[in-house]
Order: structure tokens, then C-alpha cells, then sequence
């Protein structure tokens, strides 16, 4: 499963993408936030207001209830500004 | 009928001028176009900016500015959209993002505008730095760019 | 701070992007520039049209869309404002009018269009006629119009 | 008193100014377009139908009821179809 970051959440994290194999457990948006936070201090720095990180699933918005299953590419990022 | 729709993310500068004569040339079916231009300030409250780096998301960008193009063309009676937004470093008096509408009627131009500006202001993946005299740092959303998405959905 | 304002009634066409530049050139206070333009259109449901032509008043025309710049720039937190309409014999696909504002804020220079757009429909002492296949005549007002204007009075 | 007319009212009169001198009666704008609709077939024509007819005096907008004293020009025409 590819994981992409942008703009603070990659700064912190480091990283602009990585591929991930989270358990089977990991089931949900808020599941593998959760699950990422514990893979180091940058993680869990990134991730530590889990509330403002929106997340996209294959292009499109989804809410953190979403299920990741069949998903081909998963995005972490801030609110936008844009426009 | 087929709309002509663009959209283009792209790291140069675009022409408005170049733009507006692309939707309307050789038409007459064309009663009202509105054009919105966001430009980079030079300075928010007292802090002066030197530039605003855009970051975007390649795909999604195109895929959510695509999107809400088409429920533009859903919702109002459009003969032409164009959405232009640029990524990479960018300068104050310098262009960010263009939007042009044509229609029949003006209503129509002017609120499918401001539709497509306050979508692309809260939903389209796109990330301003800004860089001033002590650095730089990410621009916070504002709240009132939410509340002003918001309206389109409370028909 | 006195903020540029351009009224202009000519019967020669004007550029668009001409306009937007002398609005914005050499300037970072400008976040937003919204223009509307009004065109000719070659047809009113079925009937063709030749050409339109633009009688004005005078005098009240330059006082009347003078008035309400300046009630726009009361309203609005604007950083420019040009309006420029012309008059005479238009024919399809040509230009009619233009409003251009400028501002920090999106919604300053949407508004401020919209307003001025709606108040030359009502207000301003211009009046089309219409050459179509059957001879020519006077166009009659649209109540839609007084409608659109009305909603900036009931604040 | 300078009175203009545009559009079809212009059309319907057959003039575009004139100067005219009503009598001290005529008060008002509706006093005036009532005195004017006497002196010929084609004034009663334009103002047949007086609720449509807008007025300004000195360029600004005024309602039937405004007093026309000390105005030097009086405006008649139909509603507005600029823009």
C-alpha cells in the first residue's frame, strides 16, 4: 500500500512517499494513522493532532471512518490553501 | 451540447487575456464572462512576504479541480469554464490561480465563479509556504474560506 | 488611501486585458481581481440579432455609475474599480460593458462587480435596441433585473 | 425648462430637447407629464402609459411625485436596458 505525505506532514515525517504493510487490524483511515503514529517520533509528531490531517484515498476525499481495503494509494496532508 | 472545459495545473504564468479570447472567439452565443484572478500579495497584515511556494498534489489536483468543473457544469448554464492554477514559487504582483466563466446570463457566470474559487480554496490539494523576513512557514486554512464552501451545500 | 477609480463611456470597443493591467500593474496590495464582461449575443431565443444599438444619456450616465463606484467602494474594501460602457452600434460577439474591481478579498471584488453589474442593468440611462430579421426594435426590461438589484438594498 | 426624452419616448414625441414654460400649476413631475400629454397626439402618445415612464432632473432619478421647481433639465424615458 503507497502512502504519500505533502506539505508539513511530509516535513515532519520526512519522507514524500513510502509503500506500508499494516495488519490485517488495520482497517480503517483512523486505524492506520494510528498504526503509523507508532512507527517513530516523526510519526507521531506529524500525526499528533489527528483531527486537522485530511487524507485522501486513490484522488479523493475521505473521512477518517473510511475503510482502506483495495485502496492503491493513500494520502496524508494538511487542510489545503489554495486558490 | 459539449462545453469546452479547461483545466491546467502549470508551474508558468498564463495570460488572462489569452484566456478569455480562447472561451469566447468566433462564439456569439455568449452573453457574460467573469474571469476571477488571484494574485500574490506582497504582505498579510504588517508582514511583508518576498514569495509563496505552492505545493500540490499531481493527480488528485487534477482529478478534484475536474470534479467540481463538472458539477459547475451541473448546477448553471455555462457555454465555457477555464481553471488554471499554478504550482512552484511564486512572487507577490504575480498570479496564482485563474477561473473564467461564460454564459448566457450573467448570474450564472458570477456564481459558478465564486463556486469553483471557494472549492478551490478549501478542497483542491494544493499547499501555500510562505516565505517573509524570519523564514518561512505553511499558511494556516482560514475558517471563513470553509464557512464560504459551505453555502454551495446548504440548497 | 484613495483608491483608483476608472468610469469611461466610449463608443469605440476596449481591451480587456488592457484594463486588468492598469488595475494591478506595479501593485502587491491586489489578492483578487474579478472582471465581468458583457457581450453582444447573436440571438434572444429564436431570433437572430444583427446588431444592438446603445442609446445613452448624456451626462447622468457618467453621474449615475459615478455614484454608485463610489457606493461600491463604501461597501467593499476595494483596491480599484473601473467601469467603461459604450454605446452606439454593437453587433454579435463584440463587447458592451466591463467591470473590473480589485481587492485583498475574493468576496470584496465578487460582490462589488455583481453590485455594479446589477445597478447598470436598472439604473444606468442606457437603453438597446435590437435589429433582428423583422426590423428593429426597443428591448423591454427584464424584472429579473430590478430583482437582482433589489437584494443590495435589503441589508 | 429643458426638457430631453430618450429611446421610444424620444422616438414617440419626435424630438430629442425642448425648452418649454408650464404654467405655475404644474408642480410635480406627474403635473408636468399631465400637461405635457395636452399639447398633441404625440405626447399623449409617449406618456399613454405614465406609470412606465421614469424621470430625472438635474441626471439623478426622481420619483413622479418630486416638485420640479428650479430644475434645469428634466429628463424622460423609458425603463433603463443597459448593462
Amino acid at each position: 500500500m503507497k502512502i504519500v505525505y505533502f506539505a508539513w506532514v511530509r516535513e515532519r515525517i520526512g519522507k514524500a512517499e513510502e509503500t506500508v504493510e499494516p495488519p490485517a487490524a488495520v482497517r480503517t483511515v483512523a486505524d492506520l494513522i494510528g498504526w503509523l503514529s507508532g512507527r517513530g517520533e516523526q510519526y507521531a509528531y506529524a500525526f499528533e493532532n489527528a483531527r486537522v490531517i485530511r487524507t485522501a484515498i486513490d484522488h479523493a476525499h475521505v473521512q477518517q471512518t473510511a475503510a482502506i481495503a483495495g485502496a492503491r494509494e493513500i494520502a496524508f496532508f494538511p487542510p489545503m490553501t489554495g486558490g | 451540447m459539449t462545453v469546452p472545459v479547461t483545466i491546467r495545473l502549470q508551474e508558468a504564468d498564463f495570460d488572462t487575456a489569452r484566456e478569455i479570447a480562447a472561451i469566447s472567439r468566433g462564439r456569439t452565443d455568449i452573453g457574460a464572462v467573469v474571469t476571477f484572478s488571484g494574485i500574490c500579495r506582497g504582505g498579510e497584515g504588517g508582514d511583508a512576504i518576498a514569495a509563496l511556494t505552492l505545493e500540490h498534489y499531481p493527480g488528485m489536483a487534477e482529478a478534484e479541480i475536474g470534479r467540481h468543473a463538472e458539477e459547475a457544469l451541473q448546477r448553471w448554464p455555462l457555454t465555457g469554464l477555464t481553471v488554471i492554477h499554478r504550482y512552484g514559487r511564486i512572487v507577490p504582483g504575480e498570479n496564482i490561480v485563474l477561473v473564467v466563466t461564460a454564459s448566457s446570463h450573467r448570474e450564472a457566470a458570477f456564481e459558478a465563479a465564486e463556486f469553483l474559487m471557494d472549492y478551490l480554496k478549501t478542497k483542491a490539494p494544493f499547499w501555500k509556504r510562505e516565505e517573509g523576513a524570519g523564514g518561512s512557514a505553511w499558511v494556516d486554512a482560514a475558517a471563513h474560506d470553509d464557512a464560504a464552501a459551505a453555502r454551495w451545500t446548504k440548497r
